[in-house]
């Protein structure tokens, strides 16, 4: 078994997120996710600085570390200068790259996420563009969004958008060469690949669960159920 | 000629016939609550050979009142009088009457009054020989009546420390009893006085008091007095702790048909209630009053609070159930198993007593609630047990005792037997904490669970080192396997040559804990293993009369501090004579001991597992590999 | 009605004014040994019914004191009230009244025992 | 509640912020949401203020709402936001202006992650070069647009036709300021009146003259989360957040909330329809809901703008309440023309209509 | 017989000072004590009680007085030493007023300053009403009522400890040693005078190190019912009907918490005093890493500075309770008289 303690100390947010934590709580006290899921961040900071391996793992492969929500308002206040949020932001990634990830319920949606933001950034060169935030994903946007949605051109014009054009202005199409940049240093930085492992992760999961995964969208089972599936015990 | 009535029997007759009347109808009503097998037992006890032995315990007990005797001489000597005396009154009056009255077969007046209508009775010598009988008696009681008047004010006079606090009516109860032979008294002396009969005792004071008094005149009153006094205290000896001198003869009759109190309320309990007289030898034989000075929860005044149907919850809790009081009960109440059927009852409200329901309280009695199948431990993993001929169950407190684990698992492996340990990484409890708690329910599912796993473990004899554990499973497990007390065990092994042990040249005092001692009736196989490898000292407490060490688990309510007290004064009292070792059976009982005495404390396996012979232990080592731990180092 | 896929979430923060203390209350004054438990953690180390579960009497002890009785109804049945706790608590708090007082106190509703 | 304390604290944060010549990054949500608001703040600096701001067409998202989704890698989005830096560069810029309160937490994280680890900026310099052939210098000045906004809020004040005063009562508006914790939760210093009692829009409020509300809440978090709305599994945190902000604010009657992060103002805007669909439940006074506004459209309605123009009407909670509260007169059926007048169909349901 | 013409100035006339002035004056050295403030005492003046006996701080106060009262004492109060250096074997003290000292060693016992509550934002100490600190109410205790700012009698007080110690964000790394104990005898003191009031302590951990301190804490649970609460406050905001709200963690149950309060009571800690930092930088004495002056040696150098005859007494090298001060005071006396034996 590796040593997951070791990995993590490779990522700098984890050196920057981890002192020496005496447990006194204040990130927990005001930690959004704290208040509404079964979850601690101090909890978690001191399993991870126990460095104990095999409660790592479990960490790894929790829903727990799923559950931040990264506000980074525990940064703010802690006495010994910890960020609880950036070690599980290098907990997250590293659960992906050892496809962790797909055995809690929260972190196979990592894939739906992957599916919409990751896409919208090659595709757009936005991480969320009016077009692509379809109401019946998104009910809670309420009758003026697909109001919007059904008039984006009249809309936007009236207030100086350029939409699918060319030139500054909000929602502008980005040009062509700056999409290929973007998808070069993804491919430079490995952004890409590590997409293609929650991908190649999920795509695993998918078929051990016997659903389709699709080659990319939203249409599709495994899509569906990470997007949507909540077992209930994640809060109390 | 003589005169057959006069009115001032009137208070005397009624009084007679009431309580003769309504003690049968208790009587017929305790007889309609016993249970079916019980009335059963009642007529074949009654009918059958039980009966002379309940004669003679009611004349042993009820009027010599032996046990009392055999305690405290002098309270023995004042209850005796007091019944015994009484009793003989009775009996040579009526004979008198019978031989010196007009006719055979008189009212009873006739022979409590025999004087008032004979007034010239005990010239002729024979007479004379009753009349000096009759005074000798009367004289007899007189003087224990002396006796108890002096314990109301000071208990020391018949070597009680406490005595019981009486209510109102008790109170007037106890004067009007007090009246009956004083006034019985000057009423035969002023009539001998005036007719110049009398014996040593009438018949000197009555001349005494003629040459100064009216003798003629004076005696009337006190004949009605005399009258008044018992018409009065038979009828409200419902309502005071005398009912229990009614109630006693029932209830020696049923204890010897057989019936025992068991777990729930009935009539028997009832019947045990009314049958205490609140002598108050409880009291003094109590630990929490003794030694922790908590004086209002011991049993006799759990009777009464029970008669006059209080609140008792907090008072039974609050008690270690070491038994000690069973055992000293001159009435032989079974008082703990009362307690215990309280304890399950949970909160009783006060209920509301009219004078009706003084003399018939009503008779709800408690039936143990109806289980609901929802299981409370829900989260015990599956039973699994390997197979073995000797099943080894330490409990909880024995985890807490680590050397004495130890000391078994040494002396388990020496002896070679092919045993396992049921609860090496910690088991489930044995249940018997919650039975004492009164969680009946909760107790049998740990009971059903730890079943299991001694059945799938085909043991046929199931060890343990908690006498805790070894009652319960004893009494409420229904194994059909031997449960034997390590103590036990290992006395089987030292018989049966299996374990060689060397002599300690140490000097021992044995504890006998409570549940294994007075609970289990397990006293002499312990003192057996200590005599065969130590020197055994007696201590003022033996066997029966044992102390507590006061951690008992039946105690939720004491104090830490008040516990400590007790151990200590219990520790101090078992070392006087300074021995090298305090030996005890009970892992609570060595840690309660070893935190307030320096004697060092051991449990038998650990003195035994000490004295084990090396080269045995060299021997099954390479027999049998099971694991050799280190031998317990208490001395 | 529109369907969201989503609802409110019943929140975790311990509202300690809005809780009912009246529990915590009761015991204290039953077992006034109750007030000095300083939260080391020993009853909970050596419990019998730790060993199988994720049971806890230093958690009740506190969830008790801040009024959080729901979870404490929950939890209280787990005891088989060994006594271990009693033996090892260094403050000699008296833990097995405790537990019996709160199942008492329930029986009794005091502090919304409708959860057992 | 002393105010001169509060004062105190924000004079010990006091972040320079540039006067001019702004390279301009826009913002993923704010333009898809809050066109208005973008649009609004460049015609501001250009032609009110006659800044210079500088849009560069190829820059892109800075892809912080995927970092904080976990989906990209530190490196790659280091490298993708030197991009952005070397279009400065190129533009012969140095001082920048971020549309996005994630942006600029992102901007600000990294920039003091190769502060504290030079090889990481090394790193990245290689990276951008192999992947675009570009190089970047580190930005002189950063600033937030609400920073800037807060900068010139007295200028506003000034040329401003409005006051955050109630027509009908001569009270001072109450006003609860939501800031995005990223915009200097993380990193105090980096915005103005630190992170316990920020001042970016409370100085706004304030030179406008309205009455800022400090309620129980007000540090706590819009409850976005990113992943935990993002996948609608998870919206159940999102909304809870939000509705434990609005109940603790609620007593106060306020008559808008002004935030500086278009997450947060799209949020506490778009959940208090969420809320109100599942329970009724609506938190402005008497039965309304509370107008959300970003910081450009209120500059824009106290400078006297046409509210239709700002694109206030595509909020789920629509403000006219607030409008008539302001003395703003606006012209009903302007509100849903095209650009150059065309009526458009009338949306339904929208909330305060 | 060497002291006699041996002059020690001794610098703040604190608890440290007055004692060491007192010590070495009867030792028959002449001693110039220089205070900054009107009147001698420094912080004892505004303690009420001292722990953990509970005797009237005015006590020590007029033992410390009557110990500089003594003809080889000069006091010299409403005076600042600016700065002093070696000249071969006497020092050279400068005052802010322009006045010149000579000594032949220098004890510095320029104490500690309390840690300024307000750069703990989040407490809004300054802010909100009702947020005072621990000295705060000590005066609050010496007038003998604790009221709200509006008047009210407080029901429910929290005190938090570890304000400004263990608190990198606050610049001190290390325990103020004595915050946990004055929490414990103010929430004593005012569980006394408010029996009705619930007192709350949020800590991290309860350091009771001290003779009959654990006793002071376990006194509070037992006799007075003080609730122990452990996690650190995190957040304090003012509600509409302003009281004060906290947000902590009940870190023992590992959920969030939040309780109302009519006063929160910041327990502040100790910190090097401005003055001794000025001198140290004015005079090159050496401090550590907490700021104070870093002693000769920690087991048996304690009072003795990095420059050969100066010498350190009492809070200015560490935080210390008054009795742990009034010893090193006189400890510094066996110090000077060794060091003056060699020159």
């Amino acid at each position: 078994m590796e040593n997951y303690f070791e990995m993590l100390k490779k990522d700098i947010r984890f050196n920057e997120g981890l002192n020496a934590c005496m447990n006194c709580g204040v990130c927990t006290a005001i930690c959004p996710a704290a208040e509404f899921y079964n979850y601690d961040p101090r909890k978690i900071v001191d399993t991870v600085q126990s460095g104990n391996n095999e409660e790592i793992e479990k960490l790894l492969k929790s829903e727990t570390i799923w559950y931040c929500g990264e506000c980074m308002s525990c940064k703010t206040r802690c006495p010994r200068g910890n960020t609880p949020g950036l070690v599980i932001m290098s907990l997250r990634t590293l659960s992906q790259k050892l496809g962790f990830f797909t055995d809690s319920e929260k972190g196979r949606q990592q894939f739906a996420l992957k599916r919409t933001v990751g896409a919208n950034i090659f595709k757009y060169g936005y991480c969320v563009a009016t077009y692509a935030v379809r109401p019946d994903l998104h009910p809670e946007q309420g009758p003026i969004w697909s109001y919007i949605l059904e008039n984006t051109h009249d809309v936007f014009e009236r207030l100086g958008g350029k939409v699918d054009e060319y030139g500054e202005g909000p929602l502008r199409r980005i040009p062509d060469d700056a999409k290929e940049e973007l998808k070069n240093i993804f491919e430079v930085t490995g952004g890409t690949e590590f997409l293609n492992n929650i991908e190649r992760y999920s795509k695993k999961k998918a078929e051990e669960m016997g659903l389709q995964t699709g080659e990319n969208g939203a249409d599709n089972d495994y899509f569906i159920k990470v997007f949507t599936e909540n077992n209930g015990h994640h809060t109390i | 000629m003589q005169i057959q009535f006069d009115p001032f029997i009137i208070p005397f007759n009624i009084g007679l016939y009431f309580i003769l009347f309504y003690a049968v109808i208790r009587c017929v009503r305790w007889f309609m609550d016993l249970s079916r097998p019980d009335k059963l037992r009642l007529q074949r006890g009654f009918f059958g050979k039980a009966f002379g032995q309940s004669i003679k315990d009611i004349f042993m007990e009820s009027l010599i009142h032996r046990r009392i005797f055999n305690l405290k001489p002098r309270l023995g000597y004042m209850h005796m009088s007091l019944a015994f005396g009484w009793f003989l009154l009775i009996l040579f009056g009526t004979i008198e009457a019978d031989i010196f009255g007009e006719k055979h077969l008189n009212a009873p007046y006739k022979a409590i009054f025999f004087k008032f209508f004979n007034p010239e009775h005990g010239s002729t010598g024979f007479e004379a020989f009753f009349a000096f009988l009759m005074d000798f008696i009367l004289a007899f009681i007189l003087s224990g009546l002396c006796l108890a008047v002096l314990k109301r004010f000071s208990s020391k006079v018949v070597g009680m420390k406490k005595t019981t606090k009486l209510k109102p009516l008790d109170k007037v109860a106890l004067t009007s009893l007090w009246m009956i032979f004083p006034s019985r008294l000057m009423a035969e002396s002023f009539t001998s006085g005036a007719y110049g009969t009398g014996s040593f005792l009438t018949g000197s004071m009555g001349s005494w008091l003629a040459s100064f008094l009216p003798a003629e005149q004076m005696a009337y009153p006190f004949w009605w007095l005399y009258s008044l006094s018992l018409g009065l205290f038979f009828i409200l000896l419902p309502l005071t702790r005398y009912m229990h001198i009614p109630t006693e003869l029932f209830l020696i009759f049923a204890r010897n048909s057989g019936i025992r109190t068991g777990d729930q309320t009935g009539s028997f309990s009832e019947i045990e209630t009314y049958s205490c007289s609140s002598c108050g030898i409880c009291i003094d034989a109590c630990q929490m009053n003794f030694s922790a000075g908590i004086t209002n929860m011991q049993s006799a005044y759990l009777m009464k609070g029970i008669r006059n149907n209080d609140n008792v919850s907090d008072m039974v809790q609050n008690c270690l159930l070491c038994g000690r009081c069973d055992q000293k009960c001159p009435v032989g109440i079974e008082l703990t198993p009362i307690r215990m059927i309280r304890r399950r009852m949970g909160e009783t409200e006060k209920g509301k007593t009219t004078l009706l329901k003084r003399y018939f309280p009503d008779r709800k009695y408690f039936v143990p609630a109806k289980t609901n199948g929802k299981p409370v431990y829900d989260y015990f993993p599956e039973t699994r047990q390997e197979k073995c001929d000797v099943l080894y169950f330490a409990g909880c407190m024995t985890h807490l005792t680590p050397s004495i684990k130890k000391s078994m698992v040494k002396i388990l492996d020496a002896s070679g037997v092919n045993y396992k340990f049921m609860d090496e990484n910690g088991g489930v409890c044995c249940g018997r904490p919650l039975m004492l708690s009164g969680q009946v329910k909760e107790a049998r599912e740990l009971i059903n669970y730890n079943s299991q796993m001694i059945l799938k473990s085909g043991a046929h004899t199931l060890v343990t080192s908690c006498p805790i554990c070894y009652k319960i499973f004893k009494e409420s497990y229904y194994l059909d396997i031997e449960v034997l007390h390590h103590t036990q065990f290992i006395k089987m092994l030292i018989d049966e040559g299996s374990l060689k042990l060397n002599f300690l040249r140490k000097k021992v005092v044995y504890h006998s804990p409570c549940e294994l001692g007075r609970g289990s009736g397990v006293y002499d196989e312990p003192k057996g293993v200590l005599k065969y490898v130590a020197r055994l000292e007696k201590t003022d407490f033996e066997d029966g009369n044992s102390l507590c060490c006061g951690g008992s688990l039946a105690n939720m309510k004491i104090s830490y501090q008040k516990k400590n007290k007790i151990a200590g004064d219990a520790a101090a009292e078992l070392t006087k004579g300074n021995p090298d070792i305090l030996a005890t059976a009970c892992p609570l009982c060595k840690k309660t001991f070893s935190s307030v005495t320096d004697t060092p404390v051991a449990d038998i396996a650990e003195i035994v597992a000490e004295a084990l012979a090396v080269n045995q232990i060299k021997r099954n080592f390479i027999k049998q590999p099971a694991s050799v731990k280190e031998s317990a180092d208490i001395f | 009605m529109v369907n969201f896929g989503f609802t409110l979430l019943k929140g975790r923060q311990i509202d300690y004014d809005k809780n009912d203390r009246s529990l915590a209350e009761y015991i204290l004054l039953q077992e006034p040994s109750f007030s000095i438990c300083f939260e080391c953690g020993g009853c909970s180390a050596t419990c019998t019914a730790g060993n199988f579960t994720p049971f806890s009497l230093r958690r009740l002890n506190i969830l008790i004191k801040r009024g959080e009785n729901e979870e404490v109804g929950r939890e209280i049945s787990k005891c088989m009230l060994c006594g271990k706790c009693t033996l090892v608590c260094p403050r000699g708090v008296n833990t097995r009244n405790v537990i019996t007082l709160t199942k008492k106190a329930f029986q009794k509703n005091i502090g919304n025992a409708d959860t057992i | 509640m002393k105010e001169e304390g509060k004062r105190r604290i924000w004079s010990d944060y006091q972040k320079e912020i540039a006067d001019d010549h702004f390279f301009y990054v826009r913002s993923c949500i704010r333009q898809s949401f809050f066109p208005g608001s973008e649009t609004f703040f460049l015609n501001f600096m250009r032609n009110v203020l006659g800044k210079d701001v500088y849009e560069n067409p190829s820059h892109t998202t800075c892809t912080g709402i995927g970092y904080h989704s976990d989906i990209v890698p530190l490196a790659t989005i280091m490298t993708v936001v030197a991009r952005h830096f070397a279009l400065m560069k190129e533009a012969g810029y140095k001082n920048i202006a971020i549309s996005c309160v994630t942006s600029f937490g992102i901007y600000t994280e990294i920039l003091e992650t190769w502060k504290h680890f030079p090889e990481e900026l090394e790193k990245t310099r290689e990276y951008l070069f192999k992947a675009t052939g570009r190089e970047f210098d580190i930005p002189e000045n950063m600033a937030h647009t609400s920073d800037i906004i807060y900068k010139f809020r007295n200028e506003i004040a000034e040329k401003g036709k409005y006051r955050l005063i109630n027509r009908l009562t001569g009270e001072p508006l109450n006003v609860v300021e939501h800031i995005g914790c990223h915009y200097a939760k993380m990193f105090p210093k980096s915005g103005v009146g630190g992170a316990e009692f920020p001042n970016v829009l409370a100085g706004m409020i304030d030179s406008w003259g309205g009455k800022v509300v400090d309620y129980p809440e007000r540090r706590h978090c819009c409850g976005f989360g990113f992943r935990q709305y993002l996948v609608q599994a998870n919206r159940g945190y999102s909304v809870s957040n939000t509705s434990k902000k609005f109940a603790s604010m609620k007593p106060y009657k306020p008559d808008f909330i002004l935030t500086n992060c278009p997450g947060c103002t799209m949020f506490m805007d778009k959940w208090q329809y969420t809320m109100k669909e599942m329970n009724g439940e609506v938190f402005g006074d008497n039965g309304e809901s509370i107008p959300v506004l970003t910081y450009e459209e209120l500059a824009g309605l106290v400078m006297g703008y046409n509210p239709w123009d700002l694109g206030i009407q595509y909020h789920m909670v629509q403000s006219e309440p607030l409008l008539r509260k302001l003395g703003i007169e606006y012209d009903p059926d302007d509100k849903f023309r095209t650009k150059d007048g065309r009526q458009m169909p009338v949306p339904e349901n929208l909330i305060n209509a | 017989m060497l002291s006699m013409d041996r002059n020690i100035v001794v610098i703040g006339g604190g608890t440290a000072g007055m004692e060491a002035a007192g010590q070495l004056s009867k030792e028959g050295f002449k001693v110039t004590l220089v205070e900054k403030e009107s009147d001698t005492g420094g912080h004892l003046r505004n303690w009420y009680h001292l722990f953990p006996d509970r005797r009237d701080s005015v006590e020590v106060m007029n033992y410390l007085k009557t110990r500089i009262v003594h003809d080889n004492i000069t006091l010299m109060t409403g005076t600042t030493i600016e700065s002093f250096e070696k000249r071969d074997d006497s020092f050279a003290l400068k005052t802010t007023s322009g006045g010149e000292l000579i000594a032949d060693a220098v004890v510095v016992t320029t104490g500690f300053d309390l840690f300024r509550c307000e750069k703990k934002e989040e407490y809004g100490y300054g802010i909100y009403d009702n947020v005072i600190t621990s000295a705060d109410l000590e005066k609050m205790f010496r007038k003998g009522e604790v009221k709200r700012s509006d008047g009210v009698i407080p029901e429910k007080i929290g005190l938090v400890h570890c304000v400004g110690s263990r608190d990198e964000k606050s610049g001190n790394r290390y325990c103020s040693k004595l915050c946990c104990v004055t929490a414990v005898k103010q929430a004593i003191e005012l569980k006394e005078m408010l029996p009705a009031a619930k007192v709350f302590c949020f800590y991290m951990d309860i350091r009771m190190g001290g003779a009959l301190y654990e006793e002071m804490y376990r006194e509070a649970q037992e006799g007075f019912g003080v609730n122990f609460i452990r996690g650190k406050v995190s957040e304090v905001s003012e509600n509409i009907d302003n009281k004060l709200v906290a947000k902590v963690e009940d870190t023992l149950l590992g959920r969030p918490m939040k309780i109302e309060l009519d006063m929160m009571i910041l327990m502040a800690g100790m910190e090097m005093s401005a003055e001794g930092r000025r001198i140290a930088l004015s005079s090159g004495l050496k401090t550590g890493e907490n700021r104070f002056f870093s002693p000769a040696d920690h087991h048996f150098g304690s009072n003795m500075g990095n420059v050969g005859g100066v010498f350190y007494a009492g809070t200015c090298t560490a935080p210390m309770n008054i009795t742990d001060t009034i010893s090193h005071a006189r400890a510094v006396v066996s110090d000077v008289v060794d060091y003056l034996k060699t020159m």
